[in-house]
């Protein structure tokens, strides 16, 4: 493997149809959002952001063309974040 | 592990020998690395939501309903268009289309700039009709709603400062690629620059929903 | 994006003559300068916040105020507490003997970024002199250095300067902690794989992680403490429909994880500096580099240990207190095996394993009255006690600065290409051990029967453990005296050092002593494991 | 001994130190004698050989495996003795604590009765319920011989409980650290008899409700409109409360600067008359320090006005009937609840009670 190169140029169309969907997404959100669905609104749209994310995470960000360092760095950093809100609430559902 | 395979500069080196040392590899690890302790930091306010919407779930959606959606949601595409361009800046370089990754790079600063304008109106909206922390209309709210907005300032806040060190990286990274320092060949810079600008684009996709959809 | 190539100059003499005059020290992107500028640094701040913790203990001689008042009193504890944990332990091992040795160990050049490196030794700069401005403008602050709001929010006094000095001390932090992962995963020498490091890279690279993943949020943490203070966005106030109880939360997932960040690289030190002085393999290599791994990881789940009386929820309270308790274990697995690393060993007592060997006594103790604070009904009592004083200076001053001190002896011939007089630092050790357990001891009978910490006055009844104390902590600073004294002194009257004085098997040995601007004349030998020793001792 | 051991939940927190702690003392001597030996046996100049040993997975995987065991055993001691001091017993009474920067105060809701000190009678159940004002700070309640603490935090209710086998004196101390005088935060808890309880508790209950009392504030121009008449102990009130900042002998010593001195005329807010004294502990004073004091009653507002007329260097100002109308009208005193039927028994118990003394 070539370090002294980087760069994982996707062909333009490959940018453009994510920004489509990510587009797409936040219309989605947004329409369900006016729907005025109670108590999965904020469900949905945490699920629909983390969508949009890893959208831009993996094509615009590229991460989908790095090594497998890349990936146990961001379980190690997703986990322990994880860990922090769910410890966090233990404190918070049970009181 | 595969970092042991790749080349490093290990190499034995010799007296006035000059070795430019250059690891775009290593830049992008440490530049990741850094993208994670802004995920952290923006993480913890995201904790300090989470507690409180659980706690005033009545307050913040009312806070949440007075907020101008068409505001954030016309935000929220002028920062994704903004990630495009980006994402053409970089794409462009590596092609060596250094014209076309200048032009692209332009395009982002502008929509930076309309994304900052679009939220020092919507600030100054809310400001002139007295929401602002410690004015007389904020301090006769529920408590709740103080401490929404308290977030949301605090949040919005330091997302639009993030946006602000962006574009003076990117036009630093324009500046490097016009005084040829940033070139098709070694584009980290440009590459990493990219990179802080997505993530601040992250952030602001999960800002949106939770401050002005949740009404 | 910064320090992504760097121009290497052509390899002098040595790093310390390389380039002479205040100015190549102060720009220099050479990690072995940064060590020493951090060095020098972080030595005042110790003395300094040493000075402070003797003045009020001077103060807790006899009940009733003597030349103190309450108010100065509190601003005095808080300085100690902010400098000696923001300036002089969290960075402490990391930024001195980590800059100077990680690259060295796995055979590279410099760090990853080595004028991230210069940025980071800045920042730590900045960070003390606004932490010394808090003291000349408005008398310094008086929360306690964990500014617990809505104390933090309400106090008249100035809590402005030590929170941006901590915010300004955190990004050093995390910045030595990037370059160091960077550098271990980028600039080890392709012939040395994971476990073929030294063990003290490992305790570093651990270290690190936890820098990156938990710095940042004590950090905007404290910033939403100042927006509250300066701005009045209500966000932790109570009286404005805040939750103190969050910041405590956010605060110690920070400030737990802290306490691994200042530990760990200690315990890599130790698991350098008993196989050298044994001459002995280390014992359990993969158990020791794990473990590191485990106490940061298991580390990230147990802050909410200090809110066992915080009125956190009792489910939470007991979820957490069993967690505390698994972390006991990977530390004990770490002493044990050091323990049997002498086995079968030829044992020196040279100054740095006399330290050592104290630090393993020291941390012991602290250690196992950790685990009398974690127990929940125990730690009820004693939370805020003096007992937990005691123990978190057993685990920090007993464990990581005697540490620091062990590193100084053993990397000192290295780093100056001076050797010290041994018999004054042999003295020094014994010193130390009398008046550190002289003074601490007394703390953890004091808070057993109730001494609450951080009280200007105390009641009659405690008198006696308070004056062993205080005369106990004149027999340490003693101690520290004549060992810095006798460091320094060795700088103008000290015999040159050789290459290698105590045979120890990793790199840093086998490079000139002081080593040369780019650390290696040649290429490293790796022929040798980092702890690969004869069984012959002629040898 | 500073501390004693006078309760079922001190015994079970003494025999966990002593369980873990003996243990940690056992591993510590075998940890050092074992490092000892190593020393003495190996030195350097004793042996000629090293044995190069580089790990036993047994041996790794007993020290594991033994201390995790071990410290799930002390986990679970520790839970106990947690479990006993959370489950509050069914009869327990019950005593409101409230922490103010820097002093604590007591309130028994079954008899309406305040008091700068905790008196709990002997083997009772005591729930402590604990709170601060919203706008104060962080303190904690905490009883050392009863091995019992728990953080009082502004504007939420926390508790813990504890029950004594025998009767004496204890410390209170509050241990999270609250500003300037934490450490003198200190107040005394009483555990007395069952009778001394009644008692005390009585002449409490005296204090505040005696009928003469109550005339005085439904018609403020009585003369008994007097502290000592009053009988209420508003010195204790004053030291209790505002010596902190005004000093003790009112000079405003305590925060010089800041608070203000009730000795000199010069630069009130309000004037030194008893009803403007008495709106200002109402409402305190916007932009001081000087907070309101809403929990006090109005009997011990009226006293305290007295007491910090006391320190006045020259006569202060009287107050004319149109000021008592008036703070009679701001603040409804006249339609202040009557202490009922229920306390005009005890008064006639407590006027027995003085008969019988005087008369055996």
């Amino acid at each position: 493997m070539d370090s002294n190169t980087s760069g994982h140029a996707d062909p333009y169309g490959v940018y453009v149809a994510t920004w489509g969907a990510l587009m797409a997404l936040t219309a989605l959100t947004f329409g369900i959002a006016l729907l005025d669905l109670k108590h999965v609104t904020v469900l949905a749209a945490l699920l629909i952001a983390a969508v949009k994310g890893s959208l831009v995470l993996f094509y615009f960000m590229h991460v989908r063309h790095e090594r497998p360092l890349f990936l146990y760095m961001f379980l190690a950093v997703g986990i322990t974040y994880a860990v922090f809100i769910g410890l966090t609430f233990v404190d918070y559902w049970s009181r | 592990m595969t970092e042991s395979q790749a080349t490093m500069t290990a190499e034995p080196v010799h007296a006035a020998d000059h070795v430019d040392h250059y690891d775009p590899l290593g830049a992008k690890i440490g530049m990741w690395l850094f993208l994670f302790t802004e995920v952290l930091l923006f993480g913890a306010m995201f904790i300090a939501f989470a507690v409180y919407l659980r706690q005033y779930r009545i307050e913040f959606m009312g806070g949440s309903r007075e907020l101008d959606r068409y505001l954030g949601l016309l935000n929220t595409a002028v920062l994704l268009t903004s990630s495009l361009t980006m994402a053409f800046a970089v794409a462009a370089m590596a092609r060596g289309q250094t014209r076309r990754a200048i032009g692209a790079l332009a395009a982002t600063l502008l929509f930076g700039a309309v994304f900052l304008v679009v939220k020092a109106r919507e600030w100054g909206y809310k400001f002139s009709h007295g929401i602002y922390p410690q004015s007389e209309t904020m301090l006769d709210r529920p408590v709740g709603e103080q401490v929404f907005y308290g977030l949301y300032f605090a949040m919005t806040g330091l997302h639009a400062l993030h946006v602000i060190i962006g574009m003076a990286i990117i036009v630093s990274a324009a500046a490097l690629i016009l005084r040829r320092r940033i070139r098709p060949d070694r584009h980290i810079y440009l590459e990493n620059t990219g990179l802080y600008w997505h993530l601040v684009d992250i952030i602001w996709i999960f800002l949106f929903p939770l401050f002005y959809l949740i009404g | 994006m910064a320090g992504i190539s760097t121009t290497l100059s052509a390899p002098l003499p040595n790093y310390l003559e390389a380039k002479p005059g205040i100015l190549s020290w102060v720009t220099t992107t050479d990690h072995k300068r940064i060590a020493l500028l951090y060095l020098g640094g972080m030595s005042f701040f110790f003395f300094f916040a040493m000075s402070l913790a003797v003045t009020f203990r001077l103060e807790l001689l006899f009940p009733g105020m003597q030349f103190l008042s309450h108010d100065i009193y509190n601003r005095l504890l808080t300085l100690h507490g902010v400098v000696m944990i923001f300036l002089f332990i969290i960075p402490g091992i990391p930024a001195v003997f980590g800059n100077f040795f990680l690259p060295i160990l796995i055979g590279a050049h410099d760090v990853a970024f080595p004028r991230l490196n210069l940025l980071s030794w800045y920042c730590y700069m900045a960070g003390a002199a606004l932490a010394v401005v808090s003291i000349l403008s408005g008398g310094g602050p008086d929360t306690g250095w964990t500014f617990y709001v809505p104390y933090s929010v309400k106090t008249g006094q100035n809590v402005f300067w030590p929170i941006l000095a901590a915010f300004i001390l955190g990004w050093s932090s995390i910045l030595t902690g990037l370059n160091f992962v960077t550098t271990v995963h980028r600039l080890r020498d392709k012939a040395m794989g994971w476990f073929q490091m030294p063990l003290f890279v490992w305790s570093l690279y651990a270290t690190g992680w936890v820098q990156i993943i938990a710095t940042p949020v004590v950090g905007i943490t404290l910033v939403m403490v100042l927006l509250e203070r300066f701005f009045g966005i209500p966000i932790f106030d109570p009286a404005r429909g805040g939750d103190p109880l969050l910041y405590e939360h956010l605060f110690w997932i920070y400030s737990h994880p802290a306490v691994y960040i200042m530990i760990l690289p200690a315990m890599g030190v130790v698991s350098e500096i008993i196989p050298t002085f044994s001459r002995k393999h280390i014992f359990g290599y993969k158990f020791i580099a794990y473990s590191s791994v485990a106490i940061a990881a298991i580390g990230s789940l147990v802050w909410a240990h200090h809110m066992f009386t915080s009125g956190m929820s009792d489910i939470a309270r007991i979820v957490f207190s069993f967690l505390t308790f698994l972390v006991a274990v990977p530390s004990a697995v770490k002493v044990f095996n050091w323990i049997a690393t002498m086995y079968k060993g030829a044992i020196r007592l040279d100054p740095p394993m006399i330290w050592a060997l104290m630090f393993i006594v020291l941390f012991s103790i602290g250690g196992l009255t950790g685990m009398i604070v974690a127990s929940l009904s125990l730690d009820v009592h004693l939370h805020d006690t003096s007992f937990v004083v005691a123990h978190f200076h057993y685990t920090m001053f007993g464990g990581t600065a005697v540490i620091f001190i062990a590193a100084l002896h053993y990397w000192w011939p290295k780093m100056f290409g001076r050797m010290y007089r041994v018999r004054p630092a042999k003295q020094a050790v014994w010193l130390f051990f009398i008046g550190f357990n002289m003074t601490y001891m007394p703390l953890f009978i004091a808070g057993a029967f109730g001494m609450p910490r951080r009280y200007a006055d105390y009641l009659p009844e405690y008198t006696v453990f308070h004056q062993l104390s205080t005369i106990g902590s004149w027999v340490m600073v003693a101690a520290l005296l004549l060992a810095f004294y006798n460091l320094v002194h060795s700088l103008f009257r000290g015999e040159r050092a050789p290459e290698d004085p105590w045979g120890g098997a990793t790199l840093e040995w086998r490079t000139p002593t002081p080593p040369p601007v780019l650390n290696f004349t040649g290429a490293p030998d790796l022929s040798r494991g980092p702890y690969e020793y004869p069984e012959d001792v002629a040898q | 001994m500073p501390i004693a051991s006078p309760s079922e939940i001190s015994r079970e927190v003494d025999r966990a130190f002593f369980l873990v702690g003996g243990a940690g003392v056992l591993l510590l001597l075998g940890i050092t004698a074992t490092m000892i030996f190593f020393v003495l046996k190996y030195r350097r100049d004793r042996v000629t050989r090293t044995s190069q040993v580089e790990g036993h997975l047994l041996l790794e995987i007993t020290w594991i495996v033994i201390p995790t065991i071990i410290v799930i055993w002390f986990f679970f001691v520790g839970y106990r003795g947690f479990g006993m001091m959370r489950a509050v017993p069914e009869d327990a009474m019950e005593v409101r604590v409230t922490g103010r920067q820097w002093s604590w105060s007591f309130y028994y809701p079954e008899e309406k009765v305040s008091a700068a000190e905790m008196v709990v009678p002997v083997n009772m159940p005591v729930k402590v319920s604990l709170t601060a004002p919203p706008d104060d700070v962080l303190h904690s309640f905490y009883i050392p011989d009863f091995r019992v603490k728990e953080d009082v935090i502004p504007g939420r209710d926390t508790y813990l409980w504890f029950a004594s086998e025998r009767t004496g004196v204890f410390n209170i101390f509050c241990a999270e650290f609250c500003g300037k005088d934490h450490a003198k935060m200190i107040t005394r808890l009483r555990v007395v008899s069952e009778d001394e309880y009644r008692h005390w508790l009585r002449s409490m209950i005296m204090k505040r409700f005696k009928p003469l009392e109550y005339q005085a504030v439904t018609d403020p121009r009585h003369p008994a409109f007097g502290p000592e008449d009053l009988n209420i102990d508003a010195k204790t009130i004053y030291a209790t409360y505002c010596a902190s900042c005004h000093g003790v002998n009112g000079d405003g010593s305590g925060l010089p600067g800041l608070a203000r001195s009730f000795v000199t005329a010069q630069d009130w807010k309000h004037s030194p008359k008893v009803t403007d004294i008495y709106r200002t502990l109402m409402e305190g004073i916007a932009g001081t320090q000087m907070r309101a004091y809403p929990d006090f009653t109005p009997w011990e507002r009226v006293a305290l006005a007295h007491y910090v007329r006391s320190f006045h260097a020259t006569p202060p100002p009287a107050d004319t009937e149109e000021d008592y109308n008036a703070l009679v009208a701001a603040y409804e005193l006249d339609k202040i609840q009557g202490p009922g039927d229920r306390i005009s028994i005890e008064a006639a118990m407590e006027a027995l009670l003085r008969e019988a003394e005087a008369d055996p």
